[in-house]
């Protein structure tokens, strides 16, 4: 199968959306003429012109609510956010009339939106860069949150969510934009596109000693640990990705607890009320009596993210880190 | 800080104007009835409100009906409507039944939001009405939204989006006034100057231009009005301006119209007679009301007489009684209802609102 | 000892706090002439002038924002969000400049603010005015999250969070403004004035055979819980309240499941990445051993707030509810 | 759509406005050499991040020197600074030194914000400097607060906040400017008008009346005014007004200075010269360079010589040298101080900072 990046499965997720449905048309910053702050769009405004890929002056919560109202309408805007953390600037549209309209018109509504981005740290860019806000919106009933670890999700799992008639945020990670993975053709694919459906996690890895179960880069901190426990301690670790975080697939992370009866959660996230909170309360609950260990928690170290570069990178969870962490209760 | 009433020229005729001089007498009473059956629905539901029926706030429109019913009057099939909170009068505007608003005011799965929204929160999307937004100038970006969709669509129509004088120091309402401009949107932004935000006067909140709040539009070299709000024929026939511009040039606007409520904020308002006297409302009352103005103007062209007005009061607020019967006996939602209308795809039962976990208590 | 309201405890500390200290002001939207619009803040205008207590137009962003530059240069402004949903408004300034100016200028600076209001569901106002992002904000460090549930808690730890120098947000609740309980009088006290440290929980009732744990008015809803577990089922609950979110003081939480082996998280947040993850994956993971059934937790039915009221009473937690859900694991 | 030069009045000269007529032979010398250490200190960084020795971003200034330089070299005891994220040159105007800055790129523990900062986040409070923030028009209503510091303590200062063109679209500008205007708060707000936001030209970013950015501040009925950046005696000539105006009679001003970046948005903006031609580019460093400019103006006044000025630059380039060879040789900092500078309360190990737990991973 061909390889291809991160940032060119997004980019052909966008253009065979917009190959396919009129009313799709992406909003952003810097995202037609310039190709894309992180050239996500690239080329797609010359193929698609202004009517269908926008350029949007800096004013997120503008250009959002604005996506926000035109959805009602029926159009359905794929929104950039040149990094995720600026969402905190259109934080009312993003959590009150993105998600609570449908409810509170009770059922009359819907916003089929996509905000995407970068929702990442790593990349030294300072605290006010490197918010990784999935728990937050993934708190809010009336939305969801994808977070894609390899090319072939990122496409699969974009184009559903374009599709997906409700509002969507879908945070990628710069750090991956570069990374190669096997993506099919079209016309290898049963149905002639990739589609991923949002609630299912996968194996990435598997294994029968240890879960280690993650989203978004972080998956691939895992496999990096899972192969240095196999190599170098003869554990034989499970890598679970949930892909998207709500909805949630809990049977497949708690079909993993329950053969290997260890479980670590390795995320990006900052500790308190992170992913991981979510899903080791959870995995406690639901499978109580199969634990050998209590179900442990890796994330970043608890402070705003450092700039300093060789800092940052211990910041994040890193492989090493989560061998020594999962041998603790091993 | 009291609310000066703003000086309006009065010389022009608003009534010779084409959209006014081809109303029929029916259209005029229409236009009446409508201010009446706003202010009865009102009246009545303060009442129940104040027995306790209804929870959360209530903020009325009484005072302002002109408004909404002037404005709305001018729409046509791709004119769509947005406002804030105080969205009563709106919603009757759009044709709501009395029954669908009443009952949501009472909680009732009966209600236009299933009782899930309440008062702030009414929406008639086959209406062309997108609601009722409590957080203050939210809804401005949602309006230029509904009108980049009409562009986008290549329809000929536009969205009257409304907002309060206190509003238009939300950031929001900034950012999305940039973008109507810029991206030539038909959206109109109706501030409604009732003079406060709350318990704040207009001098308290806004820095300004002297000539205004609308005036700020020239910051983003857009078109903007000041209008009477008291006449309901300067209502129609400037607001009407707005919207040729918006669907013949697809150009935005922002119109301020000044009005008055006499209520406080929500019924809540314990202040509502602290921070401006009884005289300054009385005096709206008895000098500026709309409805008694529009009532006047009608019986001077001798199209109703005060009986037939007696009469139209009489059965608005039989209407409003008969809705507070239906609200009444209409079922509260089951509490199983309580997760309905959170995913679309829940909702309809689709492959992907049955995949993974989507609520988690 | 005397017993005041809720609302009076809150209006003594400011009135205190504004005594105590001249850098202390009040700024919001309707908090001066209006007397506030829960009239916490009532009386203050009057006695302290407007230099002190200052009406606020509708720009929470602005207005805070404000706040912090000021409280930069050593003003320590204590700012009313008329709903603490409005936060969401004010997002960035309160989790990027309020959170991080310190860390980014590498200690330099500090931003002594509160930021305080109502943050509850259940006055049915609707979704957009009833979120309850304690979680929220104590997922970013830098923040501290404060959640008083009696009179005595309110004053003695908004006095403290004045005096704190880092900012903290401080989450009050409508439906307890108007309760009542002991607060002491100045004079009663040791050091003539009540403070109350942030970061140390407190057992609003000692038990021994389960543990309710609870921030804000989930706290009221435990005691009543625990008298109907006593009375119809025998069994002892011990009830012990956060109070504040961020610091937070985890080895009350674990003597008290130490000794009761079973426990239950209730709040009134929204269950994804709650406070009650948090805190249930941090038992199970301090106290592993201890536990004799898995930590329950029981939050607001998840979908955005519902209008009805009858229909709100039942989303957020009551009573009854709590009683049931912890019968299950005795 | 390219970046039309302002066209400004050059009737005036500004050489003979007080502030610039006291200015001695010395001064005007000392102004020339912080544009030029400003300059160089640029260079030299973007030498070492393209070296790989530097993590994020790197916005550089280069072009713009003489907004920084002139404006901030009004301000007095109580006058105050905060900006955006292209920070470095206001950062060497208010006397922060080269050392600092450098390390800071460097990401080492002797960097100005001990390398937890990074180029867009340099603070130094003890020179009334406020930062270096990264998240546009963030910075605003923080400006809005230190003016209201130094008026709520009675002090006689204001505060200069800058802002880019791009800036002025967002939500949390407009609030500030409200306030600004509404409560007398003594704060100026310095557009400096580069014409683009990254890749966006100013005309495809922002409505606003013909004449300028600046002019929005209409709408609050603000004053405002237009500066010519490459001009330093009018840069100075025309801030002062502000300043006096801020001082004076404690009142907000909106000021655009015209101005223009050499090198891309940030050195990863691989578009520099796509958005905008060669020929634009060239043209500004040709005829509008402020740094040239000034140089020639004391060249014609016969402060300095080309000769003093080439040795001003080489001296400037062995400073901006010798900081970097600071900067590699000092350590990063610790894995354990990760965790120092969130909580002031933690770090000064108070009471509040021992109780409870503060870090939870
Ligand atoms: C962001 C936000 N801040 C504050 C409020 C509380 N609030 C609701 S209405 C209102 C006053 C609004 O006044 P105005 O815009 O003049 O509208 P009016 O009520 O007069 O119709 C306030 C402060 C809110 N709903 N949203
Ligand atoms: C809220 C927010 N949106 C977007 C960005 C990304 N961004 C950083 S600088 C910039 C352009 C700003 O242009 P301008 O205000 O003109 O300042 P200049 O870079 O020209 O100095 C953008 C889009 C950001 N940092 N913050
Ligand atoms: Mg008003
Ligand atoms: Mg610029």
């Amino acid at each position: 199968m061909r390889e291809i990046t991160y940032r060119q499965a997004l980019n052909e997720a966008l253009d065979e959306e917009l190959a396919r449905d009129e009313n799709v048309c992406i909003i952003g910053e810097e995202v037609a003429q310039y190709n894309g702050a992180y050239k996500v769009t690239e080329g797609l405004w010359d193929k698609w012109g202004d009517k269908r890929v926008i350029d949007a002056p800096i004013s997120e919560a503008g250009f959002i609510g604005m996506g926000i109202g035109a959805s009602m309408l029926g159009i359905r805007p794929v929104m950039e956010l040149m990094f995720f953390s600026f969402a905190y600037v259109a934080f009312d549209q993003m959590m009150n009339n993105a998600a609570t309209v449908r409810y509170m018109s009770g059922g009359l509504i819907n916003v089929p939106i996509v905000v995407r981005g970068p929702a990442n740290g790593g990349t030294n860019v300072g605290a006010t860069h490197s918010h990784t806000p999935e728990n937050i919106f993934a708190n809010m009933p009336g939305l969801k949150v994808v977070s894609p670890a390899t090319p072939r999700d990122a496409k699969g799992l974009l184009k559903q969510s374009i599709r997906d008639n409700d509002p969507v945020y879908f945070m990628e990670n710069t750090l991956l934009y570069g990374e190669k993975g096997p993506v099919p053709e079209n016309d290898e694919l049963p149905d002639g596109e990739l589609l991923i459906p949002l609630g299912k996690a996968e194996v990435k890895k598997e294994g029968a000693d240890l879960s280690l179960i993650a989203h978004g880069r972080a998956v691939i901190t895992c496999l990096k640990a899972a192969e240095i426990l196999q190599a170098e301690h003869g554990i034989d670790a499970e890598v679970v990705d949930l892909r998207s975080i709500r909805p949630l697939d809990e049977e497949t992370i708690l079909e993993s607890v329950r053969k290997t009866n260890r479980a670590v959660y390795v995320e990006e996230n900052k500790p308190f009320c992170g992913v991981g909170a979510q899903i080791a309360s959870m995995i406690q609950e639901q499978a109580f009596d199969y634990l050998d260990a209590p179900v442990l928690r890796i994330s970043s170290i608890d402070s705003p993210a450092i700039y300093s570069p060789p800092l940052e990178k211990k910041q994040l969870p890193y492989p090493e880190l989560v061998v020594e962490r999962a041998l603790s209760i091993c | 800080m009291a609310k000066k009433k703003a000086e309006h020229q009065t010389d022009t005729d608003y009534a010779q104007d084409p959209v006014n001089a081809k109303l029929s007498a029916e259209d005029k009473i229409d236009l009446l009835r409508q201010m009446v059956r706003i202010r009865r629905f009102e009246t009545v539901s303060l009442k129940y409100y104040q027995q306790g029926k209804m929870g959360g706030f209530l903020h009325l429109y009484i005072g302002q009906e002109s408004v909404a019913v002037g404005t709305i009057s001018l729409c046509g099939e791709n004119d769509h409507i947005i406002t804030a909170y105080r969205d009563h009068g709106h919603a009757l505007s759009v044709g709501m039944s009395m029954n669908e608003c009443m009952a949501e005011l009472f909680g009732k799965k009966t209600g236009c939001s299933k009782g899930k929204g309440g008062s702030m929160h009414y929406f008639a999307p086959d209406k062309n009405y997108w609601g009722g937004h409590g957080i203050v100038a939210g809804q401005t970006p949602l309006g230029a939204g509904l009108a980049f969709a009409l562009k986008y669509k290549g329809l000929k129509g536009c969205c009257l989006c409304y907002l309060g004088d206190g509003a238009v120091n939300q950031g929001a309402y900034h950012e999305a006034l940039n973008l109507a401009e810029l991206w030539d949107l038909p959206v109109i932004y109706v501030i409604e100057n009732n003079g406060y935000s709350m318990g704040t006067s207009q001098e308290r909140s806004s820095a300004h231009p002297e000539i205004g709040l609308a005036a700020r539009a020239e910051a983003y070299g857009m078109e903007w009005d000041q209008i009477n709000g008291e006449n309901l024929y300067e209502v129609r026939a400037r607001t009407q301006v707005a919207i040729d511009r918006a669907h013949n040039e697809g150009r935005p606007t922002v119109i301020e119209i000044d009005t008055y409520r006499y209520k406080g904020h929500s019924v809540a308002d314990a202040n509502a007679e602290k921070y401006r006297t009884k005289e300054e409302i009385q005096k709206y009352m008895n000098e500026h009301d709309p409805l008694t103005l529009w009532k006047d103007q009608l019986v001077s062209e001798g199209v109703v007489t005060e009986d037939d007005f007696k009469a139209m009061m009489k059965e608005a607020g039989e209407e409003a009684e008969a809705a507070a019967r239906f609200a009444q006996q209409s079922d509260f939602p089951d509490e199983s209802e309580i997760l309905d209308d959170v995913y679309w795809e829940v909702d309809n039962d689709t492959e992907a609102g049955n995949t993974g976990r989507h609520f988690f208590h």
